[in-house]
């Protein structure tokens, strides 16, 4: 039998991914859009002082970079579940973490990563300050890719519930508490001139360890769903 | 195919029990699925063929009693196909997640042209009929590696050719030594022995 | 050893244990329990600075304390359900939840009753409280998801990954929190027991304490005996104990 | 034939959308929980200054009641499209119009009507000043009945496309946006001591005007769904 | 039936044309169904059965050329079973979007029975068989009060005294003034006259 390696078979869930979200661009823009509206939501909501706007320009970015993020990952499995494509995955005779890990990193790309290059726009916008773009940039990549392993995990265990649309928020918002505290901290040190580097390194930790672990928790979740 | 000194079973299944909502569907059932041999599993609607197949195939890892051992890779294909609207029939085929074998994309159109698929290999399959979705899942047929098939209702939403076509590649299937267990509400007409498991029969009892 | 592994697996074997235990447990609790609230509520001295109010001390921290411990509870034996298979592992953890989260909210509502006299407002931003709170959302979580699947089995299997999650989470959410907290200026709002905890009022506190343990480890045993009955109804042994029980 | 009377019809639309609620009791609570949790994250994405979150209180809430709104009125329709209920609505001989306001009804008592009840709570948290808290149930109240209704009109426009999740938001957001000036303006009045009729009058207004043309839009936007 | 001077035809579509994605599909169709008659429409996966039912009830407003007139109410029963996994068969059918008739729990009983789901009224319809869930759709064949029926495959994953029970309801509503249109991939075994509507002659024109 010519089976298929590894690593073609993770690049070739990658590229399926890629390709379907492609396929339907309004969704990869959606985040996007998501977020720039929620963003002016607030200026709206809270008054226009551009003092204020200011000065809470890192929560907020944050806060909405966070929602985004939720709401995408909802739907990571769930089509997949819904026509069967998750028992094949499930049955085939590659290795579950690795596969899992190939959406994970297709969720980041389309969401976290757009996201993160998207957000200097926004965050002149809001009247952040100039120097702290760049670590904000930096502190979403890295800080997006920990909420999107997290979400799969609320993603993997809510999929074979029939309208899970918003249960994933209670399960996976209490465990992104730590990605925003450190994310929003990094961006208000840029702002207040100190030094950002302990932040992202915290973020770099909580990823490394997010990637070790959690897709054991995503293909327990997995199998968990096709049981059900 | 080489002289086996002993075939061994592809699938053996042991006293297996299971019981859905309360009722028991299938009560010490044991199975030895050999080389070359075709298997349809029969009941009306709720008799659980659904729920064995999953048992079977190793989809279901809890609630059921008893053993089931799988010795070769398998193919499962079930109630729901696995076809994504937003991919074109090739592209579900190359990119699709059951990852058994690496195919070019020749062998795929040759699959597809077998399911009568010539011509479609480039739409969008959510733009294509009921059966022709199907199809795309079936074309499966003609390119896993797997010799053992799981099938659960392969026919559903098929054309009366298409029926005969698969039929066809079933009996071939079973003389390569592959082996096939399916589930059809319409009887099999395959040119090679069709053993048959009523779960009625369980149910009654 | 392996076999007193064994009978943990057993129902019928743990449902009589839990029998036993709590035959004893329940008066012994009880009895600390009451014997803590009445030292604590009328044989200690009142703040000098809060009055009577802090009496409210001897119902907040226990819950909070034992709440917290509860969650590690639930998550062991979530750990233990998906490692070894064990069912009783599963029960369990299905029984702790709705007890960790009842404490969880016990703790939050008493401190918020404690917070209105002491600091004027029912609600604070203080970094043990948020974190609190949160684990309120976590409990609430596991729960929740326990009741979306249908098959309970797959509930219990889901709900252990959750909490197992959960336990990596805990201690960087605290941190992380408790460190969000003298990130922005403190509030002029401390609590007041910290440092200056009386004696006097210090061992009736620990009685309290011990007795909430106490307590949780009755509703435990209570919450997995009928957890046991609900999922074993139809075996042999539940209908037999119904007979007895309706002999005796 | 002996057909059905156009109110029964209505009642029996309205009991089968709040009986799918009840059946999954988690959704009735997740909109709730949602409010909470992101309400939580304010705090910790802003800071937990008294001062200026009570200062926020009334556009935070406003603004999380509008995203819980928002994030429940995808799924209004969706599944009814997924499994074919919806060719059957609009193939039924009852009039479309009065059918699509029992989905906006169950809509609103299920996620609108809940989250103004228990507004007040979170609303304490935040250390709103307590004589804005009844202004702020009856904006909410008002508010997200006139948002439902608008939601149903994303909803139904996007009921056909797979992936619809937050395209909705793009089409549905700037029609929000009267709602939540009006709606936040209202508590932060009543913050300030002045009185809050003017502005729930407004918000009453936009509510009839809504029940009066919404429906054509919805009912309009679930055939050409259904078509495509 | 009391004597009618002149059958009305139930159904009438003139010139008919349907053309997907580039596809001729059907070409200048024209058709009457009269009371009592049952039409089987056939044709190859893909060749545009559900796209011709689609018009013909009502569903495509757009997208095709010719006239429709539907004369009386009608029921259409689609790939899509319009089935909520989490209401039971009873309340399935109790509150159903459909909205043609008032029945009572009696009623709807019967009919569940008559499609073989007696037993399983208060199950949650998700915990239900492939086959048992497309059942409590066509339980509504035994309430309707609607003499046109329009049915996408009504056979798909039913069993074989299932297909029977069904065939038999067929003759009765033909026998009562009704009339069908329907999609089979088998032939259809009913004790009236089928009118037969091949689809695939017109795609080879
Ligand atoms: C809703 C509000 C409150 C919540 C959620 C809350 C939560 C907690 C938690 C989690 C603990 C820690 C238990 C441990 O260390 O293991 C605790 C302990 C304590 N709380 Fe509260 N609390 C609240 C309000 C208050 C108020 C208003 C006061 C008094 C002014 C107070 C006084 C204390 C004291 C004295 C302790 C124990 C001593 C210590 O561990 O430092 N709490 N509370
Ligand atoms: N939106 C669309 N865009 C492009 N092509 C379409 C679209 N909808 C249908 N088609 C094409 O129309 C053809 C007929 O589809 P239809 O569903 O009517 O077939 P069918 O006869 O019902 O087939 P089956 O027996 O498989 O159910 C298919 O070939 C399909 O590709
Ligand atoms: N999660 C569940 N809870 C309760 N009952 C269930 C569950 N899953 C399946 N069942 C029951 O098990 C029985 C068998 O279901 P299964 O899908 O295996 O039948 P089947 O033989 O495949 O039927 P069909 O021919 O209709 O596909 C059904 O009566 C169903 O009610
Ligand atoms: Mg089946
Ligand atoms: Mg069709």
């Amino acid at each position: 039998m010519n089976t298929l390696p590894t690593v073609a078979f993770m690049r070739r869930l990658l590229r399926r991914q890629l390709l379907l979200a492609l396929r339907s661009p309004v969704d990869v823009a959606n985040p996007l859009i998501f977020f720039g509206m929620v963003i002016v939501l607030f200026p709206i909501g809270l008054g226009p002082d551009p003092v204020i706007l200011a000065r809470f320009a890192p929560g907020i970015l944050w806060i909405v970079a966070l929602l985004s993020s939720l709401l995408t990952s909802d739907a990571l499995f769930r089509s997949d579940f819904d026509d069967g494509s998750l028992e094949q995955l499930l049955l085939s005779p590659q290795p579950l973490y690795l596969s899992v890990l190939s959406y994970v990193l297709a969720h980041w790309l389309i969401t976290g990563l757009l996201l993160a290059l998207m957000a200097p726009l926004f965050a002149i916008m809001l009247g952040l300050a100039v120097q702290a773009i760049a670590p904000l940039v930096a502190s979403l990549a890295l800080g997006t890719a920990v909420l999107s392993l997290v979400g799969c995990i609320g993603a993997s265990l809510t999929v074979s519930l029939r309208r899970g649309g918003m249960l994933i928020a209670l399960l996976v918002l209490p465990l992104y508490v730590p990605v925003l505290i450190f994310g929003s901290a990094a961006v208000q040190a840029a702002v207040d001139g100190f030094s950002v580097l302990p932040y992202l390194a915290i973020l770099a930790a909580m990823l490394s360890l997010g990637i070790a672990l959690a897709p054991f928790a995503i293909a327990a979740g997995l199998r968990i769903g096709i049981d059900a | 195919m080489t002289a086996t000194p002993v075939a061994t079973p592809l699938l053996t299944a042991t006293d297996v029990t299971i019981e859905r909502g309360g009722r028991g569907l299938v009560s010490g059932l044991s199975l030895q699925v050999m080389p070359g041999e075709i298997w349809q599993v029969e009941g009306v609607n709720g008799s659980g063929k659904t729920s064995l197949l999953r048992v079977l195939s190793g989809l279901s890892r809890y609630g059921y009693d008893g053993q089931v051992e799988r010795a070769v890779p398998l193919l499962y294909l079930g109630h729901r196909s696995a076809v994504k609207p937003l991919l074109s029939p090739l592209e579900n085929l190359r990119l699709h997640p059951g990852g058994e074998g690496d195919h070019t994309d020749s062998d795929i159109e040759r699959a597809l042209a077998a399911v009568g698929l010539a011509g479609f290999e480039d739409n969008l399959a959510g733009t294509l009929s009921a059966g022709q979705q199907r199809r795309i899942n079936l074309a499966r047929l003609y390119l896993s590696p797997c010799p053992l098939w799981i099938l659960d209702e392969p026919f559903t939403a098929i054309d009366r050719e298409g029926v005969l076509a698969l039929e066809q590649r079933f009996a071939q299937h079973a003389q390569a030594g592959g082996a096939i267990v399916c589930t059809s509400h319409q009887p099999l007409n395959v040119q090679a022995s069709v053993s048959r498991l009523s779960l009625d029969r369980e149910r009654a009892a | 050893m392996w076999s007193f592994f064994h009978k943990l697996g057993s129902p019928p074997w743990l449902y009589s244990i839990a029998g036993t235990i709590l035959r004893w447990l329940l008066p012994i609790t009880l009895v600390v329990l009451v014997a803590g609230a009445v030292w604590g509520l009328l044989y200690t001295p009142p703040d000098f600075r809060q009055g009577n109010s802090y009496r409210i001390m001897y119902i907040h921290v226990p819950t909070a304390v034992v709440a917290l411990a509860g969650y590690y509870v639930m998550a062991i034996a979530g750990a233990i359900s998906l490692i070894w298979r064990m069912k009783m592992a599963d029960v369990a953890m299905r029984a702790a939840a709705p007890i960790g989260a009842m404490l969880t909210f016990l703790a939050l509502v008493t401190g918020a009753i404690w917070g209105k006299p002491t600091w004027g407002t029912w609600w604070e931003w203080d970094a043990r409280i948020t974190s609190m709170l949160v684990l309120f959302f976590l409990y609430l979580g596991v729960m929740v998801l326990y009741d979306a699947y249908d098959n309970k089995e797959a509930a219990g299997r889901a709900c252990a990954v959750l909490s197992l999650v959960g336990t990596v989470n805990i201690p960087i959410i605290y941190k992380s929190v408790d460190w969000w907290y003298s990130l922005h200026q403190p509030a002029s709002i401390k609590f007041t027991g910290e440092s200056t905890i009386d004696s006097s009022m210090l061992y009736p506190l620990l009685l309290m304490i011990v007795a909430f343990y106490a307590l949780y480890t009755c509703c435990l045993l209570m919450n997995m005996r009928t957890e046991l009955l609900r999922r074993e109804a139809r075996t042999g042994w539940v209908r037999r104990l119904i007979v007895e029980e309706g002999k005796g």
